[in-house]
């Protein structure tokens, strides 16, 4: 942009325009203001919506797709998809059931031992694709196949009950009175965010993503990162479903089926690309909170269960087109 | 010449805890078949992922394109499963229809039970729980499913004896115990004051049970399931669903292959065969567990 | 050349051969501290091939590196001792300046488990002055122009530590004449400092004013290697061509500018994000020159009108009818071609064939009943390849693996196989070697005394001598200046575009 | 690969490597030698595989999947993806259902009404997608949404059955014992490919996708050409959903729901690259075969049904990795 525009700027200055101009110019703005209007709007609709207990149950159930689209996030920004999150998460919750319940191994080792199951097919992609150079997308859809058949295999669709009550406050429990998958999402997401804002390895991440061969050139270990990422990304799916095993007291099979699409839209919607490079895992949680908000606000509003998906898509489109018209609208007006 | 083994292809609505059942007991039926024939008889057991009818009807073809000694199928959609159905008996693969009603028109045995009196003592004893008055919903299943619409139509009717209940909600599973929890829960979401629930296939119940524990309503609402996969007889034990009606899977699996194996080796079939209905409670479930 | 220190870098009989094409074929070249080595050569001649070798990035078939006297093929560690700027740009564009630079950080000392980024700030400060970028060091790299990316890439491989030997492929081809100057200033210090330095460039002046040996290369074959005090621009060229070339040429249309005849482009005070207020009128068959420093806004001025970016006032007619804004589209449609400076973002289109990416331009004239005649094609897109002298193994290579001076080629053969009423050159022979320019100067001159009307942007002030009608001189997005190019002295012109005399903005 | 590889071949020549070279210089020899192992195994391993009425159930199942990727395809390699495709596949169907059963139309009219639709729901994208310069896969996550939900809200789940003869003939019919599904699979692929390869439109396809500014700078109307190929798409999928709506002889609710994942499989399978300008139609479909081979394999072999999801899924993963391997062991070679 000319120089000139931004000393003009607030000169013609109305403050709401100062703030909005703020927001845009700021990575996170669009989303920012997305989820400031959904909010208020969510507010003003509904009494329910501001309640403690509203607020409590959209935080805890928030977290499992948040865990999961931290990782897709990281993985986006890098310029991979994976498909197989959603999978992973469901395989590490099933081997939790069975390692506690069937082999009645401590539970605290058994969720350890998940985690690093799902950091073990977070690896296998990832080598996968760097070693053979496969599309991750691609790779990730025939995966996600394998690990949800196992899954299938494994449980024949039953699923297994009488988790251990030990680890049910991971699921269950409160801190303070935020529920505790919600605290383990913030501590991953300081973790995540830190490393990739304010480490070397995190701008890797986004020097890959935004120039594979350019980073190859300045002997950036690419492939090393890229399978780190996918390991990352499986970590924090075993994690989710773990926490989920936690909550239900029961390992279903059907645990992380939801967990494919909605973190890639809320990756976008928090302007995440696909093609890499671009974007903050902050801003994908916040994509995350919209739509866990507008899933929340369907169901207060008592929406026909008939209408719910048409109604949720339509503000995914929404939200992404709002970004959209808001940064043209001030393109024109400058 | 008869000597030669028998392969028989067992097609169920969908991958489902409920069908494994079906399936043992069409095994044990193979087995004492070969024991008692001196032929190798089996069963292979071929299932589509979800419960859709062209998922279905793909598996139905590749099947005969095995050249089997018959099928046995559990039809997802009357209208929709009736081409390849069709070329089944064209191809001279013979079919068995089990957990349904008969096809009409075609020549073929159907082994289950009377879907309509079990959606009837289902619904009646809701009914009954609920002091007959109150608002109940209906979970249906695979609406396309000729066994899971009977048995709506029937519960239906069913509630309609009674002028003080009214049927204010329907929901839609598709064979699937998430699918049925979530509509339970929003059904529940929207109608504060349901009394009750009935369900039209096996996992349907169970999503309703699980809805109405996460939602606390243990106690406010009632149910009555259907069939008895594990969970549904916990649901029992726990006191979230007062009893259920059940078909007996093992049996309709059982006497399919029987039926199959008949018409395999020539020999007339009946129409249809009834394996006729349990209900349990929790007083039934530990009369059986002491035993 | 006995006095002279001994080589730090030694390349033996290096031979590199890619599918259809011997690139290297047992070249030699050694470097020595203190010295500045030109590599010449025609494009595809084989220079950045030799310079990716010399770099680590590419192994060589055949050949031997030494570096100190030792094998680098052996211990690959040693290429860490030379600093590479690439032809094309290669940088990371969503990050930032102050990044960009000193990416990997913990080599370059910035960060081991956090980031220093105060640290890392203030030491960009330092090379971002040094260097002359204009840029902050947390502007994002893909909204900084194009000459300041060009000037980042070399600051982030000349601005760091420790290095013996600093290549530049063709670091200038994106640079005004002051910002080479500076550039020159840098290497200079950096000779002084006892760096060995290889400079690729496509203008003689450049190579003159820089070079103390010369190493020519022709069809990948080493032609020899001399003292450039020897050289002289005529017997250079002979080298790289093979035959002579007439250096004093000038390619100004002849009867050019008819100024009774109605203009065929006039531009009325039209604005946009990076230009004010311009006024200005194109004849039939003249080639009018626009001259000016790095965003001087000539290039968005040239996109504005072509409508490819917005305007906001003003209009443009096009043989008396306006222009749609916005609608490049149109004003393909309407006889008109735009050729960007980018190459890279706004010219090729990497993943198809040669033939492809020259037929793309003309598949309206190719087509027969809607569907394109192969056999056409292929004779077009052969006459092309002929009269422009895109040299490539075969016209179904992809485009990404030519030479950039032969990408070049290909994308203004392109522009002119279509025939356009109007043509607006945009930095046209950017990396083209010098037998090549000529040849296109002359393919400009016929197509302007054939009546097209041709605009041509450049920074090089001799190509707007050798070929412009009239020259255009544009400062801080305003035309300040308007010369018949035949009457007006160089100083004139260069003082306008560096806005001389004029109050200069207060930054 | 270097002339004198092509040279050497025939010298050092084993018939077989001169094949496989050949192959491997072609941009479909990837996925024509994984189809011809996986056809000869298929062949060797099942005695059903080669008879006449499998191949005829294979090519007639083949045919939706293979309309379906016709589009994707086309839409990758303009460098954009559509997840409502099968969506909108369901809700040309159910449009069909209503027209022809509940307003009694002219079941003809109401077919050609029901592609239209197809073409509208794929204008909207489109639209959507150019003007506000949306990312294509997340607006189309939120349209899958909201397409299926106008199927969920005007069916509730329930099918619509009674479906009138005059179209069975489309779904079920044979013109000389090519099921007539698969003959307009392949009249479609036929002039898409036409399109795609001969013609100037089918090029810009490409250089839109390998570099959309600069094929905007030279005058190619992008935008049109991109709302266009989303057309496209929503039109094949409009006709597999009717086709298969006159194959059921009912339309159900469900038509689509797994032609998402597996065209986008398929397409890159047959070597469509997800970041546009390379690959082509056939290749996808001849992906689509592969996955259709592999499908009908999984029952003819009788694997458990809890494992097919991890032989399907295994079988991809094997299929993209195949080119990856023979293309390295090949370079390896020279
Ligand atoms: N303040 C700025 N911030 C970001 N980008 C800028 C700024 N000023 C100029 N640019 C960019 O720098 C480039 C230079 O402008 P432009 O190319 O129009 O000038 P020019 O006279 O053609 O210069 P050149 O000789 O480099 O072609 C433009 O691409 C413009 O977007
Ligand atoms: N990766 C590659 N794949 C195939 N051919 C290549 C590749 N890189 C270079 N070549 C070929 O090698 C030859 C030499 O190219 P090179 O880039 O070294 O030329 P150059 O002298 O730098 O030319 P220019 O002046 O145009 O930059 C060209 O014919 C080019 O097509
Ligand atoms: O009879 C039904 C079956 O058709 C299947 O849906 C599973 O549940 C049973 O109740
Ligand atoms: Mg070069
Ligand atoms: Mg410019």
């Amino acid at each position: 942009m000319p120089l000139e525009t931004t000393v003009a700027a607030p000169r013609r200055g109305i403050a709401l325009r100062g703030i909005a101009a703020h927001l845009l110019g700021n990575p996170l703005g669009g989303v920012t203001a997305a989820l400031i209007i959904i909010f208020v709007a969510a507010s003003l609709l509904s009494p329910y919506f501001l309640t403690g207990f509203n607020l409590m149950i959209i935080a805890r159930s928030l977290a499992f797709v948040g865990l999961v689209t931290i990782g897709q996030s990281v993985l986006m920004i890098l310029g991979e998809l994976d498909l197989s999150v959603g999978a992973i998460g469901g395989l590490a919750g099933i081997a939790g059931g069975v390692l506690m319940v069937q082999l009645g191994l401590d539970p605290w080792l058994a969720l350890l031992l998940c985690v690093m199951l799902g950091g073990l097919c977070g690896w296998i992609n990832g080598t996968l694709v760097t070693r053979l150079r496969l599309h991750s997308l691609v790779l990730t859809i025939g995966m996600a196949g394998v690990y949800g058949g196992i899954i299938l295999v494994v449980t024949k669709g039953v699923a297994i009950t009488s988790i251990p009550g030990d680890i049910a406050f991971l699921g269950r429990g409160a801190i303070g009175g935020v529920p505790v998958p919600f605290v383990i999402l913030l501590v991953c997401l300081a973790v995540v965010a830190f490393v990739m804002q304010r480490t070397p390895l995190g701008r890797y991440v986004y020097a890959i993503g935004s120039n594979a061969d350019a980073a190859r050139m300045l002997g950036i270990r690419v492939n090393a990162i890229r399978t780190g990422a996918f390991v990352t990304a499986g970590v924090l799916s075993a994690v989710a479903g773990m926490l989920m095993v936690a909550r239900l007291g029961s390992a279903q099979p059907s645990i992380g089926e939801t967990w494919v699409l909605a973190p890639i839209a809320a990756a976008v919607i928090g302007g995440v690309a696909t093609t890499g490079g671009l974007g903050s895992p902050l801003g994908a949680v916040l994509g995350a909170v919209i739509i866990g908000i507008i899933e929340n606000i369907i169901v207060l509003f008592g929406i026909s269960p008939y209408w719910q998906s048409v109604v949720s898509g339509g503000i995914v489109v929404l939200a992404i087109s709002f970004d959209a018209i808001a940064r043209r609208a001030m393109a024109r007006e400058n | 010449a008869d000597t030669g083994p028998l392969r028989f292809v067992l097609v169920p609505k969908v991958v489902h805890p409920w069908f494994d059942k079906v399936n043992d007991g069409a095994r044990a039926a193979a087995d004492s078949l070969s024991q008692l024939t001196g032929r190798k008889i089996t069963v292979e057991y071929a299932a589509p992922q979800t419960a859709d009818v062209s998922a279905q009807n793909d598996i139905i073809e590749r099947s005969i394109a095995t050249h089997p000694a018959g099928i046995l199928l559990d039809p997802l959609d009357g209208k929709g499963n009736r081409a390849a159905m069709e070329e089944s008996l064209q191809q001279g693969v013979g079919l068995t229809i089990f957990d349904s009603p008969a096809p009409e028109g075609l020549d073929v045995t159907a082994v289950g039970a009377d879907f309509c009196e079990q959606g009837t003592l289902a619904a009646d004893r809701l009914a009954g729980l609920i002091g007959h008055k109150g608002a109940v919903a209906i979970m249906m299943g695979v609406p396309t499913a000729p066994n899971h619409a009977e048995r709506a139509a029937c519960e239906k009717k069913a509630f309609a004896k009674y002028p003080d209940i009214k049927v204010v909600a329907t929901g839609i599973d598709n064979d699937s115990i998430e699918t049925a929890q979530k509509q339970a829960a929003a059904i529940m979401q929207s109608h504060p004051d349901l009394a009750g629930w009935v369900a039209c296939d096996a996992a349907g119940p169970v999503g309703i049970g699980q809805a109405i524990r996460e939602n606390g309503r243990v106690g406010k609402v009632a149910e009555v399931g259907l069939d008895n996969l594990n969970d549904m007889i916990e649901l029992i034990r726990d006191g979230v669903a007062e009893s259920s009606a059940s078909s007996r899977p093992e049996m309709q699996g059982y006497w399919a292959v029987i039926a199959a194996w008949q018409k395999a080796v020539g020999q007339k079939t009946p129409k249809f065969i009834d394996t006729g209905i349990d209900i349990l409670t929790k007083a039934s479930l530990q009369a059986g567990a002491a035993r | 050349m006995s006095d002279l220190p001994g080589p730090v870098v030694r390349l033996e009989a290096i031979r590199k051969a890619y599918p259809g094409v011997v690139a290297l074929d047992h070249v030699d070249l050694a470097l020595r501290p203190g010295r500045v080595h030109v590599l010449a050569g025609e494009n595809g001649a084989g220079k950045s091939t030799l310079i990716r070798v010399l770099a680590g990035l590419v192994g060589p078939d055949e050949g031997r590196i030494e570096i100190d006297g030792a094998d680098a093929l052996a211990d690959r560690t040693l290429f860490g001792r030379i600093a590479y700027v690439p032809q094309e740009l290669n940088l990371f564009g969503p990050m930032s300046v102050a990044e960009n630079m000193f990416m990997p950080f913990a080599a370059t000392g910035f960060g081991r488990l956090t980031l220093s980024r105060g640290g890392m700030r203030r030491a960009a400060t330092a090379l971002i002055e040094r260097f002359g970028i204009h840029a902050g060091p947390d502007d994002r790299v893909d909204t900084i122009s194009v000459p300041d990316q060009q000037l980042l890439q070399i600051a982030r491989a000349a601005g760091r530590a420790a290095f013996d030997v600093l290549i530049l492929d063709e670091p200038t081809s994106s640079l005004t004449a002051s910002e080479t100057a500076h550039l020159f200033r840098i290497v200079r210090e950096l000779r002084a400092a006892g760096c060995a330095i290889v400079f690729v460039s496509h203008k003689m002046d450049e190579i003159f004013d820089l070079g103390d040996d010369v190493t020519v290369l022709r069809n990948g074959r080493s032609v020899g290697s001399y003292e450039m005090a020897a050289m002289t621009e005529h017997s250079l060229v002979q080298l790289m061509a093979g035959s002579a070339i007439a250096l004093e040429e000038r390619f100004q249309p002849r009867g050019a500018g008819d100024v009774a005849a109605d203009p065929i482009l006039s531009v009325r005070g039209l604005s946009g994000p990076g230009f004010h207020d311009i006024s200005f009128e194109l004849r039939r068959g003249e080639i009018l020159g626009f001259a000016g420093l790095v965003g001087a806004g000539r290039s968005e001025l040239m996109q504005s009108i072509f409508g490819y970016r917005p305007t906001r006032q003003g209009e443009c007619l096009f043989e008396g009818r306006a222009l749609p804004r916005g609608r490049p589209d149109r004003s393909v449609a309407r006889g008109m071609v735009y050729l960007s400076e980018e190459r890279k973002h706004h010219g090729i289109f990497p993943r198809l064939s040669l033939r492809e990416n020259i037929s793309l331009g003309i598949l309206d004239q190719l087509a027969r009943g809607g569907v394109i005649a192969s056999a056409r094609e292929g004779e077009r897109v052969a006459t092309v390849m002929r009269d422009f002298d895109v040299r490539s193994s075969s016209a179904d290579k992809k485009i990404m693996f030519l030479s950039g001076g032969n990408q070049q080629k290909a994308i203004i053969g392109r522009a002119m196989a279509r025939r356009p009423r109007l043509l607006i050159f945009d930095e046209p022979t950017k990396g083209i070697d010098i037998g090549t320019k000529f040849q296109i100067y002359r393919i400009m001159q016929r197509l302007a005394e054939e009546g097209v009307g041709i605009i041509l942007v450049s920074s090089e002030m001799t190509e707007l001598q050798r070929c412009a009608s009239r020259i255009i001189t544009m400062y801080e997005g305003r035309i300040n200046g308007s010369f018949d190019q035949a009457t007006t002295p160089a100083d004139t012109l260069v003082g306008a575009i560096v806005g001389a005399g004029e109050k200069r903005h207060a930054a």
